[in-house]
């Protein structure tokens, strides 16, 4: 039963092979169905999944045990929401390369599936050094999609990309070595034994930015978010869906796994300095997103946004504030990717991403025009989107904790609907110039693609429930281990 | 013999003194020249110097293992010596020269 | 011990057999030989073949000391050698004549690394260290009528004999002050008036941490080392950046905590900065490298940087933090990616050829399988994870900071950033760019099979280090 | 003053002298000859030192083997001709400079630490020292060094291998 | 009955649903009938659960669907409140939205966005219905932001046009500045009450004040009062955030009269009514509502004065209106502003739909100045649009004069001064109004000879619902009889229960609702109709012999002429300065620092290494040197050691 975990996990990569047997043209279709079959094993453990704050399906092995280091994973709420969130999105990345052009098609799939087994690896596990293995794992492969199947100027961008994250992972690899060497001897990178260290508050303080610097840039945060947008734009559809949908989300999940229950003290001590970066951040990227002229871009930073949001609302550090921000995590994946669709699509039929050059698309395409609209309500939060369950939960945490921060924050919402709205306006509506009035609507799979998506916003926008339930308990314990810390101090 | 024991008249410390010296020379030697033979002679010097250190650490606490070191101290020289002139000789051959400054080609 | 004998007669026959022009016996006798070797060794550890050991034992008035240090170092130096021969055709074809010198003069070397290693007697490294260079002086030159080779020769023979002269003044200051040329002597003695030390000691020390350095190719004794790599044969480049570096690291690491120990407190002082020296120095001057060659010297100089590392903060009675076990591995994880990085060069380029980064554009087309495992190897040589060099950059750093090495630490994980940029710009090159032509591809089956093992051993002990990690324990 | 000091004194003198002509004469035959001179003065402090055994074979292989090596060669290569290739000033002065202060640090050293153990050295030069001589040496050279002994063979063995390989010319 | 309430809502989805999907396939007529159908089915349910309601005591009914968000101690029920005030607005939506419905199938006819038009319509209806039946704030802003996004749809609906976009968009982000301030005080009252749901957060609300725990005014009660009406002020066109409602007129014509005139603009007023209480708590904020809602009237009243495009006209009287509403209620008479509300609803309704058919007749001509004799050619939209700016103006017995009569009289009772402004703006509605109606009906054509030439009257299916609504507003009046009639205030006493709240605060505090004397309301009324029937009078004068005239000369005209330059304003210190902000950010901040930041890093590191590896000269000699010079620098540290 426990090996399910394991299974979850190396799944993907034992399906790799397949791709090196199949014919050529079925390439796509064999990783297609590998990720559908990921995806069902996810939904079978979320049925075996029993609504309690422990971790369950616990898989723990010896790896290096003179150093302590075990294969320790297991999933709890937190893990398997992201987890459903990864193994629902790797379907809709395949199916969205299904009609294009793609060389070296099996290398790419292969390094999309090796992809996948990183992202598991890292939502489900629970020993420190395995954790950071899988945190590489999962930048190497994603390093080489963007490098060889990338835009123009992907050599420097990618550079930035993997330097930007690579600085951030070894500061963080630094932190953990240091809380492994306070674990009483002979030491363990197990995380139980990191949450009931007692460490100085200038320990903790330090661990907090050194851990938390980490995550931060892969979330990314302002000011350390310089990488974002290159790379979304350099970086191949499928590239920037992963990023976008999952890669992002590794570090909102490692503030909540890591950060929060292992340096309580420092999280006290700075999380309004964290809050402060985030908000921050919403008005930065929101601004800079109204002006932006390349549609990818523009939603990059939109990206910036919502996540600095999220951040804010997590280090609120109360039951609504972490739901919302775990929820907003998965909204973001699945939203984020949509548009991010959008662009592919308008990109490989007008192949250019310049705002302005676009227009009247609506005309040629009313059903990629609608599901545009609908990403887009769930990327400005209508109610009864996901957007919306996820922002409120959020603001509600956020207000809280600060009413001035939930103010400057809110701008936001406003900010989001002024460039969402210019951008719809300028792309798809207005008079169809000479460039787009060659455009052709959605085929079949992209509609397939933007529908599962669709309905995943409303289905979370109407019924977030089970997602909620599934991450509550979790979710309380982690912010029980920290208000045990405040009430013992 | 009576000379030996009135060795006790010269002080250690000049020995060190003067094969540090001989020593310093041979640094300055070797920095100071470019032909390739006379910069092998200059580490001959150095090597030397050692030498006498080690005979005289040994000879004042009456101790062999210094005196053997320095045999094969001089032994590894010769075959340095061996070996090295045998380069010098065959860059000379390829190169009309021995003058080390011509050998920079391998750089940055 | 067997080490000792069976190489010296296996060198010996291999002159021999070269005088009687049985070349064509020549690689399989070195390499059946080395083999052979590498088991005894590894036998006599087990205590399993003890024959050579108590013939030699009453002899070895503590010269040589064969504790599981010297016998892990000396397998995994045959073993290095193994390989890195294996590719010598490349350098046997082009001069035939002198393939019987060739191969004893190589094994001879792999003798003086294994002194080197396994010496407990100041005689013994100064003997050993001599062995290996004089042969090293002879191979770097061994392409006799080629300016680079000789200029390769003549550089490292002059700075070599230099700096031996210091290591010499260093050991015998040692010897005058302590009185003793053995380690124990020596340490018993230090360890007896560690609080005050005549300066001629502390000299003396200097000295020979000087002589090593120029050794390890430490900053700012480093300057011969990317001359003398790019000059020499690529085989022979390979054999230096490999066994050498090894014996070289093995030594210093053996010299420092056999003697020094207990003065660790001042010279950690003195060579933390080297160490950070080093490591900068290889990195940033890699960056803009135009030649592979030389880009890994340089690398090899960075590595012995962050191997440095493992001596400053000297730890050996940490049950699963040991300096020897973090050297070990590193070293063995280092000098697998470099042996198969300099094969993929010979392949690629030739013994002989240009060896600049250009040489590798469009490999990925020409030859898959060659870009896959040049890559690796780059990767693991960048410290990516999962590949061996990940885990021991992790075990070094971790040293480090069980110290309390920040500084060190610090330098460690900008460096390891700075590094990955020229080992991906090679990457880069091999995928993206287009290649040009009139580029030689000598494969060959010995290449293709060493280019394997080293792959494979690197993700094996990276996904499973443990057993290294145990050896010395 | 002794007898041996003045000894002492001269033969350092001679030495130094000897040296410095090494470095600095211009023909890379004279300064062979002065290598020789100074050699010759170090088999002489090997001789006050009462290492004989040293001193014979410091006559035989250094003034001997190698000083005809490097005679032989600079005679076969001819090298006289070309007198030593000019130094910038700069140069010598760097030299000069570097030199001194490691010889100043090295000794100040010295002087730092009072000595090298003298006093026991004197103690054991009281019963006069016959470790020099080639009976005592010879013993311990095959009992306790017999492992460097042979072990240095091979050096030899490879350092004669490769001056073939590389002197030959083919 | 009233367990199929969820009924009501239901419809209008479907119908969306259907003509949302099917919306190539459907044919015109086929879409219309559904539409409106649907409508009218919610509109019979709604009728249904009414009448229901009249017969049974129990005055609310709470209908819970199912959960849904939950986390922590936070939860909202989908769940639909029934009482008096959400039927009565449950009535309004789906009886004048089905009339509007009907309308647009004759006169969406020839557009071949036809069919989703409806779809949006029913989207809308669906929106709406939830705003009003919602059984707590998060529900209310669910329609709240959902009407807000089909106004957008349908104000851009011939998107065609970027003028007409940016008008959508505008009024969706104005309206998001109002929500941004609803959302923040939901927030404020889950943090208070621990609850959104209606019921409880009274009830909380009433029992803190009468424990004492809050006086009246309390700093969280204002704080909640006063940034729910930020949300209103937005959402019902109020000073400062009115701008985009003049705008929104770029929509089709019914959407005009649906969205922006009888249901979604109202919403505000809905929503303040709904939270009586709260305001009752907080009469400070009541005084702000007053203010914004005269000065509104008033100022808006002013604007209409010289507009030309007829539907602007009718915009800025609704935003007039509105501020009378939201008068009514700053005065506390709820029930007033919910009169108006209704009869408003109707008569607003009326006149747009009536311009509708004016400008379906013209072909798209929208100016004043182009129009004119207009009753030769289309008696019945004359008929109906003379009626509606009749009960507009507030001439007895029409609906319109009873509602604003009632505000009047209680800004009277309240406070003179408010009366007296509130007069002067009924007058200079009355003005506009038929300003309005002599250039569009009486007079000669001043269009083009072949506009002369196509002009007709429109078809049934427009004229019915005129029709319909022009008894409506006629009658709509019984709701409301004054009590000088001696007749039931039908309305009061329907609406009486949601004030239940409200009369316990007022009781412990003792306040007495002072009724004007007779004589007074008689005096009121005589004045009031007196004046408006003068400037009537004067309006004729003016303009029965209208001939064009160009932009106007003196400075006041000018400034009001230009709507007293308030976008300009509004672009100049908000729009302008963002967007300045914006690119500051993207081309310094952005470009140059943090982008900058990592290009520098790199290429120091690149030409360090460039520059470095000069050390390596190749020469034997520098090594040689600096190898001594390492020496002698160890040597050297060795003696600080």
């Amino acid at each position: 039963m426990n090996l399910i975990t394991a299974i979850l996990i190396f799944f993907p990569l034992a399906s790799i092979p397949v791709l090196y047997l199949v014919k050529r043209e079925y390439v796509k279709t064999a990783a297609f169905i590998s990720t559908l079959i990921e995806l069902v094993l996810t939904l079978y453990v979320i049925s075996e999944f029993q609504i309690i704050p422990d971790t369950q399906f616990l898989l723990d092995y010896w790896w290096i045990e003179s150093l302590g280091i075990s294969f320790k994973a297991g999933i709890d709420g937190i893990s398997l929401v992201m987890v459903l969130l990864t193994n629902f999105l790797m379907p809709v990345v395949v199916l969205s390369n299904m009609n294009r052009e793609q060389m070296q098609v099996r290398h790419y799939h292969a390094l999309i599936l090796f992809t996948q087994m990183a992202f598991v690896g890292v939502f489900v596990a629970l020993d420190a050094f395995l954790f950071y293995i899988f945190w590489e794992l999962a930048l190497i492969p994603m390093y080489f999609i963007s490098l060889f199947w990338g835009k123009e100027r992907r050599i420097p961008v990618t550079f930035k990309f993997f330097f930007y994250t690579l600085t951030g992972s070894l500061i963080m690899l630094v932190a953990l070595i240091y809380l492994y060497f306070q674990t009483p001897a002979p030491h363990t990178f197990d995380i139980a034994a990191f949450y009931n260290l007692n460490l100085s508050a200038t320990e903790q303080s330090l661990l907090f930015w050194g851990l938390f610097i980490g995550f931060a840039i892969k979330v990314p945060l302002f000011p350390v978010h310089g990488w974002l947008p290159d790379t979304h734009t350099e970086a191949p559809t499928q590239g920037t869906l992963l990023l976008a949908g999952v890669m992002l989300k590794m570090g909102i999940y490692g503030v909540i796994r890591w950060v929060l229950p292992i340096v309580p003290e420092g999280v006290m001590l700075w999380k309004d300095w964290a809050i402060t970066m985030g908000v921050i951040g919403i008005i930065y990227a929101s601004c800079i997103a109204i002006v932006q002229r390349d549609f990818k871009r523009l939603i990059a930073f939109s990206s910036i946004g919502h996540l600095g949001l999220t951040i804010a609302g997590i280090f609120a550090l109360n039951i609504h504030g972490l739901q919302g921000g775990l929820l907003q995590a998965f909204n973001h994946g699945i939203t984020s990717v949509g548009l991010f669709f959008v662009a592919d699509i308008i990109y490989d039929r007008m192949h250019t991403r310049e705002i302005a050059k676009l227009g009247g698309i609506v005309h040629k395409a009313p059903a990629m025009s609608i599901f545009f609209m609908l990403m887009l309500l769930g990327s400005i939060a209508l109610p009864l989107t996901n957007g919306f369950v996820g922002e409120f939960l959020l603001f509600l945490g956020l207000y809280q904790y600060n009413v001035w921060f939930t103010a400057v924050a809110g701008l936001g919402i406003i900010l989001g609907a002024v460039y969402m709205l210019r951008s719809y306006q300028r792309v798809m509506l207005g008079e169809a110039n000479s460039l787009t009035s060659e455009f052709t609507d959605m085929l079949m799979s992209e509609k397939v693609v933007m529908g599962a998506l669709t309905a995943a916003v409303f289905w979370i926008g109407i019924n977030p429930k089970p997602l909620l339930t599934i991450a509550e308990p979790a979710l309380a314990q982690i912010l029980q281990q920290y208000t045990s810390f405040l009430t013992m101090k | 013999m009576p000379e030996l024991t009135s060795l006790k008249t010269i002080p250690l410390d000049w020995y060190i003194y003067l094969s540090l010296t001989l020593f310093a020379i041979g640094v300055t030697g070797v920095l100071l020249n470019r032909n390739a033979i006379i910069l092998l002679m200059c580490i001959e010097i150095m090597l030397n110097a050692v030498n006498l250190l080690f005979v005289a650490f040994s000879a004042y606490s009456d101790d062999p293992a210094g005196q053997l070191f320095v045999f094969f101290v001089m032994v590894v020289a010769a075959a340095e010596v061996a070996v090295g002139l045998a380069i010098i000789v065959m860059i000379y051959r390829n190169f009309q020269t021995v003058n080390i400054n011509v050998l920079d080609k391998l750089k940055w | 011990m067997s080490g000792l004998i069976l190489l010296s007669i296996l060198g010996a026959t291999t002159l021999i057999s070269g005088v009687f022009q049985h070349r064509r016996l020549l690689l399989p006798l070195t390499l059946l030989g080395l083999v052979f070797t590498f088991l005894f060794v590894m036998g006599e550890w087990s205590g399993k073949a003890t024959y050579f050991a108590d013939l030699i034992a009453p002899y070895n008035n503590g010269m040589l000391t064969f504790d599981s240090f010297a016998f892990a170092f000396s397998g995994l130096l045959l073993f290095f050698s193994l390989l890195v021969l294996s590719l010598s055709q490349f350098q046997v074809q082009e001069d035939v004549d002198h393939a019987g010198e060739y191969y004893s003069i190589l094994l001879f070397t792999v003798l003086g690394a294994v002194v080197m290693v396994s010496f407990s007697n100041l005689v013994m490294l100064f003997i050993g260290i001599e062995i290996l260079s004089i042969s090293l002086y002879v191979m770097a030159g061994s392409r006799k009528y080629t300016a680079p080779s000789n200029e390769a020769s003549l550089k490292y023979f002059l700075l070599g004999s230099f700096a031996s002269g210091f290591l010499l003044l260093g050991i015998a200051l040692i010897y005058g002050t302590t009185g003793h040329l053995d380690l124990p002597g020596i340490s018993s003695y230090i360890s007896a008036n560690a609080s005050s030390l005549p300066f001629l000691c502390i000299l003396g020390i200097m000295m020979i941490i000087m002589g090593m350095a120029f050794k390890v190719s430490a900053a700012p004794f480093h300057n011969w080392s990317p001359d003398v790599y790019e000059g020499a044969p690529t085989v022979i480049t390979a054999f230096m950046a490999t066994v050498v570096k090894t014996a070289a690291i093995a030594a210093f690491l053996r010299l420092m905590l056999g003697s020094f120990e207990a003065v660790q407190g001042w010279w950690t002082i003195l060579l933390s900065p080297i160490s950070i020296l080093t490591m900068t120095i290889g990195n940033v001057t890699a960056l803009y490298q135009q030649n592979f060659k030389r880009l890994l010297a340089y690398s090899g100089i960075s590595h012995a940087g962050y191997l440095l590392i493992g001596i400053v903060a000297l730890t050996y009675d940490s049950p699963s933090y040991n300096s020897s076990g973090a050297i070990l591995y590193y070293t063995a994880a280092y000098a697998l990616a470099t042996i198969a990085a300099f094969a993929v060069l010979l392949v690629v380029a030739g013994n002989s050829g240009d060896s600049s980064i250009s040489a590798f554009n469009g490999l990925a087309k020409r030859d898959p399988k060659l870009a896959v495992a040049l890559t690796i190897c780059l990767l693991s040589l960048a410290g990516i994870p999962p590949l061996a060099g990940f885990f021991g950059k992790y075990y070094l750093f971790a040293l480090a900071i069980n110290k309390g090495l920040w500084v060190l630490a610090a330098f460690a994980i900008l460096n390891s950033l700075i590094g990955i940029y020229y080992y991906f710009i090679v990457m880069i090159n091999m995928f993206l760019k287009e290649k040009q032509d009139g580029l030689p591809s000598t494969s060959s089956p010995a290449s293709k099979v060493v280019i394997a093992i080293c792959v494979i051993l690197t993700i094996i002990a990276g996904l499973f280090p443990e057993g290294v990690v145990q050896v010395l324990k | 003053m002794s007898l041996n000091q003045i000894a002492f004194l001269g033969l350092a003198a001679m030495s130094l002298l000897g040296a410095i002509m090494v470095v600095t004469t211009k023909k890379p035959l004279y300064s062979i000859l002065y290598l020789i001179f100074t050699f010759f003065c170090i088999a002489a402090h090997f001789v006050i030192l009462n290492a004989q055994f040293l001193a014979v074979v410091q006559v035989i292989v250094y003034a001997g083997a190698i000083m005809v090596l490097f005679l032989f060669v600079v005679m076969l290569l001819n090298l006289n001709k070309e007198s030593e290739y000019r130094k910038p000033a700069l140069l010598k002065v760097a030299a000069a400079m570097s030199g001194g202060m490691l010889l100043l640090l090295t000794v100040a050293g010295v002087v730092k630490s009072g000595a090298g153990n003298v006093e026991t050295a004197e103690a054991a030069l009281y019963t006069q020292t016959t470790i020099g001589y080639v009976s005592n040496l010879g013993l311990s050279l095959f009992k306790e060094y017999l492992i460097p002994f042979e072990v240095v063979s091979i050096l030899f063995l490879s350092a004669m291998v490769g001056a073939v390989v590389l002197g030959r010319k083919d | 009955m009233i367990n199929l309430v969820w009924l009501v809502p239901l419809f209008p989805l479907i119908g969306f649903l259907i003509n949302g999907l099917l919306r190539d396939k459907l044919p015109k007529t086929m879409a219309g009938v559904i539409g409106s159908g649907v409508v009218f089915g919610s509109f019979l349910v709604t009728c249904g659960i009414f009448f229901e309601h009249l017969s049974t005591p129990a005055n609310s009914v709470v209908v819970p669907l199912f959960d849904w968000i939950t986390a922590g101690n936070f939860s909202a029920q989908f769940s639909f409140q029934v009482d008096s005030l959400s039927l009565l607005m449950m009535l309004i939506v789906t009886g004048v939205g089905f009339l509007i419905h009907v309308y647009s199938m004759g006169y969406m006819h020839d557009d071949e966005g036809h069919n989703k038009f409806f779809s949006y319509l029913n989207l809308f209806i669906f929106f709406m219905l939830l705003l009003v039946m919602g059984s707590n704030y998060l529900l209310l802003f669910v329609g709240w932001e959902g009407v807000g996004l089909c106004s957008y749809l349908l104000i851009g609906f011939w998107f065609k046009n970027n003028d007409y976009n940016n008008a959508a968009k505008k009024a969706f982000i104005v309206n998001r500045i109002g929500d941004l301030g609803f959302l923040i005080g939901m927030l404020l009252i889950f943090v208070t009450f621990g609850t959104l749901n209606y019921h409880e957060v009274f009830e909380q609300a009433v029992a803190k004040f009468q424990s004492g725990e809050w006086g009246i005014n309390s700093t969280v009660m204002v704080a909640i009062t006063l940034l729910l009406f930020v949300g209103a002020v937005g959402k019902s066109a109020q000073i400062p955030l009115y701008t985009w409602l003049p705008d929104a007129m770029a929509g089709p014509t019914p959407v005009s009269a649906l969205i922006h005139a009888a249901t979604m603009v109202t919403a505000g007023v809905y929503m303040v009514v709904r939270s009586n209480v709260l305001y009752t708590l907080a009469p400070v904020s009541l005084q702000v509502v007053l203010v914004i809602g005269i000065a509104t009237a008033l100022f808006a009243a002013t604007i209409g004065l010289f507009q030309n495009d007829i539907k602007k006209v009718l915009a800025y009287s609704t935003v007039s209106q509105l501020g009378y509403m939201f008068a009514a209620c700053g005065v506390g008479a709820f029930t007033s502003g919910m009169f108006h509300l209704t009869t408003h609803a109707f008569f607003k309704a009326l006149l747009f739909l009536g311009s509708g058919s004016v400008i379906h007749a013209l072909g798209g001509e929208q100016d004043l100045r182009n129009m004119g004799g207009l009753k030769r050619w289309m008696p019945a939209t004359f008929i109906t649009f003379l009626i509606g700016t009749l009960a507009i103006s507030g001439i007895p017995p029409l609906s319109g004069f009873f509602s604003k009569d009632e505000i009047l009289a209680n800004a009277f009772a309240h406070d003179r001064v408010a009366w007296a402004l509130l007069l002067a703006g009924s007058l200079l509605t009355a003005f506009y109004m038929f300003r309005l109606f002599f250039l569009t009906f009486t007079g000669s054509f001043r269009g083009t000879k072949e506009q002369e030439h196509h002009l007709h009257e429109s078809p049934a299916l427009i004229t019915v619902p005129l029709m319909a609504l022009a008894i409506l507003s006629a009658v709509g009046g019984v709701l409301g009889l004054p009590g000088l009639l001696h007749a039931p205030h039908a309305l009061n006493n329907f609406l009486n229960p949601i004030y239940e709240g409200r009369e316990a605060v007022l009781a412990s505090i003792g306040y007495e609702h002072h009724h004007l004397a007779h004589q007074t309301e008689w005096m009121l009324i005589g004045i009031t109709v007196a004046a408006v029937v003068a400037v009537i009078f004067a309006a004729n004068r003016i303009f029965a012999g209208y001939r064009k005239e160009g932009e106007p000369t003196t400075f006041l005209k000018k400034l009001i002429y230009n709507k007293y330059y308030v976008d300009e304003l509004y672009d100049a210190i908000i729009v302008k300065p963002t967007m300045a902000v914006s690119e500051f950010f993207f081309s310094v901040l952005e470009s140059v620092i943090i982008d900058g930041f990592s290009v520098v890093t790199g290429k120091l590191a690149i030409a360090s290494g460039r520059t470095l590896r000069h050390i390596q000269t190749g020469n034997t000699g520098t090594y040689l040197f600096i190898m001594v010079v390492g020496v002698i620098v160890m040597v050297v540290a060795s003696y600080f050691i």
